[in-house]
């Protein structure tokens, strides 16, 4: 796909999340440097970067935990910086976080009701029966404390409880994080899969060369600054990101 | 050829975590005079080996042989003193200390006094004192000129790639038998990795024997004599770069077959 | 003539600082600092961000010169000396007694809590040991053998007219068993994190006095099944120990000091030497490696194990160091007094150094000596003044119509000077939360109250000998 | 150990169970010893005096059983209920802005308010032990050859009766559950919605007000307080917290027993000789325990990650 037809293909969709030139602190820190991300309803998008480079930042900027102190970010073409995390995540975005982050004294069970702390509608149930059939593996273990589950478990779990907020748009923070190959790929067709539902899918990955085969798009994140955007093919052909994140020489 | 003598043995060191073995039976040795890496996905144990080495934790089972004696299970200050250095991969300076005051505290091992001492500063002591800041400078020049000249400045406020330099100083200053690297490239880009490497390269030339986990690839085979691999606490491989780069488990767990077929 | 050289001193000093000054170029400098304070922080700032901006600009121009901040540390240095020549008040010179009691108290607390960060709630105790020191070893209270003395020379006499230890040997003997309890108390809880270190001292704060009072004549100690044996009368108890020893007489060319309970000239010298020496010893103990460990633990406690740093044991040291100068106070206290007695040594007296420290600035030498001397004076007489002035001034239009009135009957009864631990409770909160580094900020520590990235934020809370709970 | 000395001790335990339930749970979610804590339990006995005189007439004559339980029970409300708005107050304005500071600054102003506090009182309610009036008209009833009085089986009634919903509350409801969420991992929490703000002055909603009406048991049980009983009763039933676990709320449950017992065994030791003793009984058990097992009965103790 050349550039053009990209820009194209990009135009046509009206984006599901959008950040307009987003420039994030700590304190003095900048981190994020007037960054655009568009994330088009339906697809799977992938962030690569270095440890350090923001990925974490963008995250906690998309649910609210981190505020941009200029820019926009834009959901469904409303914007949502500013607003509390709750708000965000009734709106329609569910995180898994980096590292799993379940709650490891709850039960399976309890964890994902609390992912589905904002819904006020009564179909949880429904949706609870949704991860058990996603994930037979927690339905056997859902009276057990989620600390006592292994490294892949915890990612499904974590995943479920994602879903557990009914999100139009879930981000992954590193899923393939801690697990080994055969689950990292398990952990990727369940990300298809859920894509396939219709979930569209925004991921930040160490694992480049697993993030673009599932991806359509991806951006490279390098000290703040996005370095790249493109098509997952064209990414996977570029020097640099053979280089710097498929380790080849 | 005769070998160089053992620095460091692991010995069927295990540890984990509630049910979760992060570090499984692992075995292996540093030599004098080497660079060996640690590699492996992610919370594969690399962190936690570090961990154990330098004492934040204490093994469930097994042994840690330095220079011929057991570290297992000693805090971290006993560790340093035994002649372990290490940096973090996150990194952790003394953010509101200058660049030199971080280093002094690199010395803190090597300087001797006691609380009478520090209560009354008699010549010796200032002397010392002295003489360990004279040092600390050239440690510093010898990293480069830039953290040189800002060695007031506090360290929070250095550049990133600064910092990580910085905390190599410290680890440096106390002479360590031992420097252990954690991901040291962590957040940097690959031109600053590269150059990083390059001084890894020159410090290890300095007479040090170096442990280092690295998520970068190119740097890893670049620089390392020998690499160990692992994978869920388990060791898979171990060899010189190129014999772990063919090595079939390798690729199945770590460089992936697509990846290494590409 | 005494007054003459005083001031001819004081005079001397002053002008070779402005000749200095001046030669260094101090106004212009100062000048366009604080021009350039007053115009940024203009609107936004306020008032008081300009003044602290102000005190900020002096410090640091001032700072740029070493001489300067020497010379002025003199002329300080000659006002505090001649103080007591100048204020003919032996009330006012015995107040001045007391607050330098307890400068060199928040002094050591300092170390505890401002150089190693350790909250000691009960740093009290290590006053009371300091002062229990001094009236059981220089005192008739301990009557050893039948007729006359045992031992008699200069440093010591014991004899049935009890123990006399000189006051000068008594200086580090009283240190020095201040620090060994510092050292029992501190060891089986410096290894935790820092907030069970404040409960447990507080504990020991509450225990301390209760022993003491329990260790007298009346008083048995059980031992189980009913059984009871007796305690030999080592505090006396409730009742106070009096008759405690005053420092001999020194007699050194010009300086005739006779300790007399009547004249506080000679125990104000006294304590202004123990004082400046005490700062010179805190003052190199701050930049040695010793204080640089506690900087880095405070800052990093992970990575400075890393570096070698043995955490429990420099916090002990901390804590050991915090109580000998504590023993000190206790010793200059209970010597001035001639009595001690247990309930002098409550968790109120703990608090009240604690709050010097805070008001000063944690970890800054002339904030906490400014902090003590504050509250010290808040304490013994402003705030009594302060009440009676009010009640005086309400008492004048409570009969005045409606709110007016109402007002003026508070303010003819408003019982300031039985509200001291409100008022320490309120400058606790307030000083929290609206200036944590203190009136005089150290620099460092200032910094450490307002982390600027979130990671120095989180760095801040790890600790290596910690005890997460995370749960509910 | 007499069956009489336990059962007083059950019964001053069941009291530190329940205020040391209060510093557990803010332990647990924001890691914060609150100091305060005891004389928000204190205020809470204060202000209950007013509400128990009002309904029930203090010149001498015998208020019927329903007079009495009217009365606890409304002290109890009206205490718990102003207890904990106190609490919630407290965090707000003292605690929360310091919430990343270093961990000396909330601690130091967790002491300036209960200087504040204790200060308040002694000028409300005076510096002598104020007598509390009498609720429930002495009985006593003999079980298994026992002796019970009435008052007895009221704090432990009362006491089982508030652990228990605690913890069916904490372990049972949605919400409790977003608290044991909010403890384990904040972050993580507010991610999934939880507004961590709300979730933590709950803690201090429900810790306080289970002091409050904890100190109308005390009340009827002791007879008389002063402004500062708060402090070692706080100090004591800490103890109890780290004894049991700290952050575990069935931890301090059994840890109030035990620190309750204890105490009414050596009061009663050699001839009156224990009850200078106990203190520094109680004491040493707080610092034996960080000595040897920090984590207390029930906890866990988890290394940091790095």
């Amino acid at each position: 796909m050349t550039n053009e037809s990209l820009r194209h293909t990009l135009e046509e969709k009206q984006p599901l999340l959008e950040f307009r030139g987003v420039d994030t602190y700590y304190g003095s820190l900048h981190i994020l440097k007037s960054v655009d991300y568009r994330v088009g309803e339906g697809e799977i998008v992938a962030l690569l970067g270095a440890n350090g480079a923001g990925k974490t930042t963008t995250m906690k900027t998309i649910l609210g935990i981190v505020r941009p102190r200029s820019g926009q970010v834009l959901f469904e073409g409303k914007r949502i910086d500013g607003e509390q995390t709750g708000r965000i995540v009734e709106a329609g975005i569910a995180p898994v976080p980096e590292g799993r982050r379940v709650f490891p004294r709850l039960t399976v069970l309890d964890n994902l009701k609390m992912g589905a702390w904002t819904r006020k509608d009564g179909q949880v149930k429904q949706d609870m029966d949704r991860v058990y059939d996603l994930f037979p593996r927690l339905a056997e273990r859902k009276n057990q404390q989620a600390g006592t589950l292994s490294g892949g478990e915890q990612q499904m779990l974590a995943i479920g409880r994602a879903l557990m907020a009914r999100p139009r748009l879930m981000i992954m923070d590193e899923p393939s994080m801690g697990l080994s190959p055969i689950l990292t790929e398990r952990v990727f067709d369940t990300v298809v899969e859920i894509n396939k539902q219709g979930t569209t899918i925004f991921m930040v990955e160490q694992n480049a060369y697993m993030a673009l085969q599932v991806a359509v798009r991806g951006y490279v994140l390098q000290t703040g600054e996005v370095v790249l955007a493109d098509t997952a093919p064209n990414l996977l052909a570029s020097d640099m990101v053979r280089k710097a994140y498929l380790g080849e020489t | 050829m005769a070998q160089p003598p053992v620095l460091l043995e692991t010995q069927a060191l295990t540890r984990s975590f509630g049910g979760l073995t992060a570090v499984d039976n692992l075995d292996f040795v540093v030599r004098k005079d080497e660079i060996v890496s640690l590699i492996g996905p992610n919370g594969a144990g690399k962190s936690t080996v570090f961990n154990l080495i330098s004492g934040i934790y204490p093994p469930t089972a097994g042994r840690i042989l330095f220079k011929g004696v057991n570290i297992a299970g000693l805090k971290p200050d006993r560790v340093e003193r035994q002649g372990i250095a290490r940096t973090f991969q996150t990194l952790r300076l003394f953010a509101n200390m200058t660049v030199l005051e971080n280093v002094l505290v690199g010395f803190h091992s090597r300087l001797k006094s006691n609380v009478i001492e520090d209560l009354i500063r008699p010549p010796w002591v200032a002397r010392a004192e002295r003489d360990a800041v004279e040092e600390a400078r050239q440690l510093l020049r010898m990293l480069g000129q830039r953290l040189y000249t800002q060695q007031e400045f506090r360290a929070a406020d250095l550049a990133y790639a600064d910092r990580r330099l910085l905390e190599l100083a410290r680890a440096m200053a106390s002479q360590p038998d031992l420097l252990m690297l954690d991901e040291p490239t962590a957040g940097m880009n690959p031109s600053e990795a590269a150059d990083f490497m390059e001084l890894i390269r020159r410090v290890h030339d300095r007479g040090f024997t170096i442990l280092l986990i690295e998520h970068n690839l190119s740097v890893v085979m670049g620089v390392s004599q020998r690499i160990t691999v692992l994978d869920y606490g388990l060791k898979i491989s171990e060899g010189t770069p190129d014999e772990v780069r063919r090595d079939e488990r390798v690729i199945e767990a770590y460089l992936g077959r697509k990846a290494a077929t590409a | 003539m005494t007054r003459l050289v005083f001031l001819v001193l004081a005079l001397v000093i002053a002008v070779v600082w402005v000749a200095r000054a001046v030669q260094v170029g101090v106004n212009r400098r100062l000048a366009g600092r604080l021009a350039a304070v007053w115009r940024t922080t203009g609107s936004a700032g306020g008032l008081l961000h300009k003044l602290a901006g102000s005190l900020r600009a002096v410090r640091e121009v001032l700072g740029e010169d070493p001489w300067l901040s020497r010379l002025l540390l003199l002329l300080v240095l000659d006002v505090a000396v001649a103080y007591p020549v100048f204020d003919s008040s032996d009330v006012r010179v015995g107040t001045a007694d007391q607050a330098e009691v307890f400068v060199l108290l928040a002094l050591g607390l300092n170390i505890v809590v401002g150089f190693a960060g350790l909250l000691d709630l009960g740093y009290a105790a290590f006053f009371a040991i300091g002062a229990y020191t001094a009236a059981l070893l220089a005192s008739t209270h301990f009557s050893v053998g039948k007729h006359g003395s045992i031992v008699s020379n200069l440093l010591l006499s014991v004899g049935n007219g009890g123990i006399h230890f000189n006051f000068f040997a008594l200086i580090p003997l009283a240190a020095l068993v201040a620090a060994f309890f510092g050292i029992l108390f501190g060891a089986p809880t410096l290894r935790l994190r820092g907030d069970y270190l404040a409960i447990v001292t507080l504990g020991f704060g509450e225990i301390v006095p209760k022993v003491v009072s329990n260790l007298g004549a009346s008083n048995s100690l059980f031992l189980g099944r009913g059984n009871t044996l007796p305690v030999p009368n080592i505090t006396n108890g409730v009742n106070n120990i009096v008759g405690i020893d005053k420092p001999p007489d020194v007699h050194i060319g010009p300086i005739h000091w006779t300790f007399q309970t009547n004249d506080p000239r000679p125990w104000y010298f006294l304590g202004v030497i123990i004082i400046v020496i005490s700062i010179v010893m805190i003052t190199r103990l701050r930049g040695s490696r010793l204080g640089r460990c506690w900087v880095a633990i405070r800052e990093d406690e992970i990575a400075a194990a890393h570096a070698g740093v043995n955490i429990t044991g420099a916090r002990l040291t901390a804590f050991a160091l915090g109580a000998a100068f504590s023993g000190f106070g206790g010793l200059l206290y209970a010597t001035q007094l001639g009595t001690v007695s247990y309930d002098l040594f409550t968790f109120s007296v703990s608090v009240t150094i604690l709050v010097m420290v805070i008001l000063g600035g944690i970890g800054s030498v002339p904030g906490v000596i400014i902090g003590g001397i504050i509250v010290s004076y808040l304490n013994q007489s402003w705030l009594t003044t302060l009440s009676a002035w009010l009640n005086t001034q309400g008492g004048s239009f409570d009969h005045a119509w409606g709110p007016i009135g109402a007002l003026g009957a508070w303010l003819h009864t408003v019982p300031l000077a039985t509200a001291k631990p409100m008022i320490f409770g309120i400058i606790l909160v307030l000083m929290m939360l609206l200036r944590p580094q203190g009136l005089i900020p150290e620099r460092r520590r200032a910094r450490e109250f307002r982390p600027e990235t979130e990671q120095e934020a989180q760095e801040e809370l790890e600790e290596l000998y910690t005890l997460r709970t995370g749960e509910i | 150990m007499t069956l009489d000395v336990l059962i007083s001790g059950v019964v001053l335990g069941s009291l530190y169970a329940i205020v040391a339930l209060g510093y557990t749970m803010v332990y647990g979610i924001i890691e914060l010893i609150n100091f305060a804590h005891g004389d928000v339990f204190t205020l809470g006995a204060f202000i209950s005096i007013p509400v128990i005189q009002a309904i029930i007439s203090q010149n001498g004559s015998t208020p019927t059983l329903g007079q009495s339980i009217f009365a606890i029970g409304a002290a109890m409300v009206v205490a718990a209920l102003c207890c904990a708005v106190v609490g919630v107050v407290i965090e707000r304005v003292a605690y929360r802005r310091l919430r990343n500071a270093p961990r000396l600054a909330p601690l130091i102003t967790a002491i300036g308010v209960s200087l504040i506090m204790e200060n308040a009182m002694a000028q409300w309610q005076g510096g002598l032990p104020v007598f509390y009036p009498t609720a429930l008209q002495p009985s006593s009833y003999t079980i298994l050859g026992t002796t019970l009085t009435n008052t007895q089986i009221l704090v432990i009634l009362g006491a089982l009766a508030m652990m228990l919903g605690l913890d069916m509350f904490v372990n049972r409801t949605t919400i409790g559950k977003a608290m044991r969420a909010v403890a384990q991992d904040r972050e993580a929490a507010s991610m999934m919605g939880i507004n961590v703000n709300f979730i933590i002055s709950l803690t201090f909603f429900v810790g306080s007000a289970l002091a409050g009406a904890g100190a109308v048991l005390y009340g009827i049980d002791l007879g008389s307080l002063g402004y500062d009983s708060g402090f070692t009763l706080g100090l004591f039933a800490f103890t109890a917290a780290v004894l049991g676990g700290i952050g575990n709320i069935r931890g301090a449950m059994i840890g109030g027993l035990i620190i309750g017992i204890l105490q009414e065994y050596v009061s009663g030791l050699g001839n009156g000789v224990g009850t200078e003793w106990y203190d520094t009984a109680i004491f040493s058990v707080l610092v034996l325990i960080l000595v040897f097992r920090p984590s207390g009965i029930l906890g866990t103790n988890t290394a940091e990650k790095v």
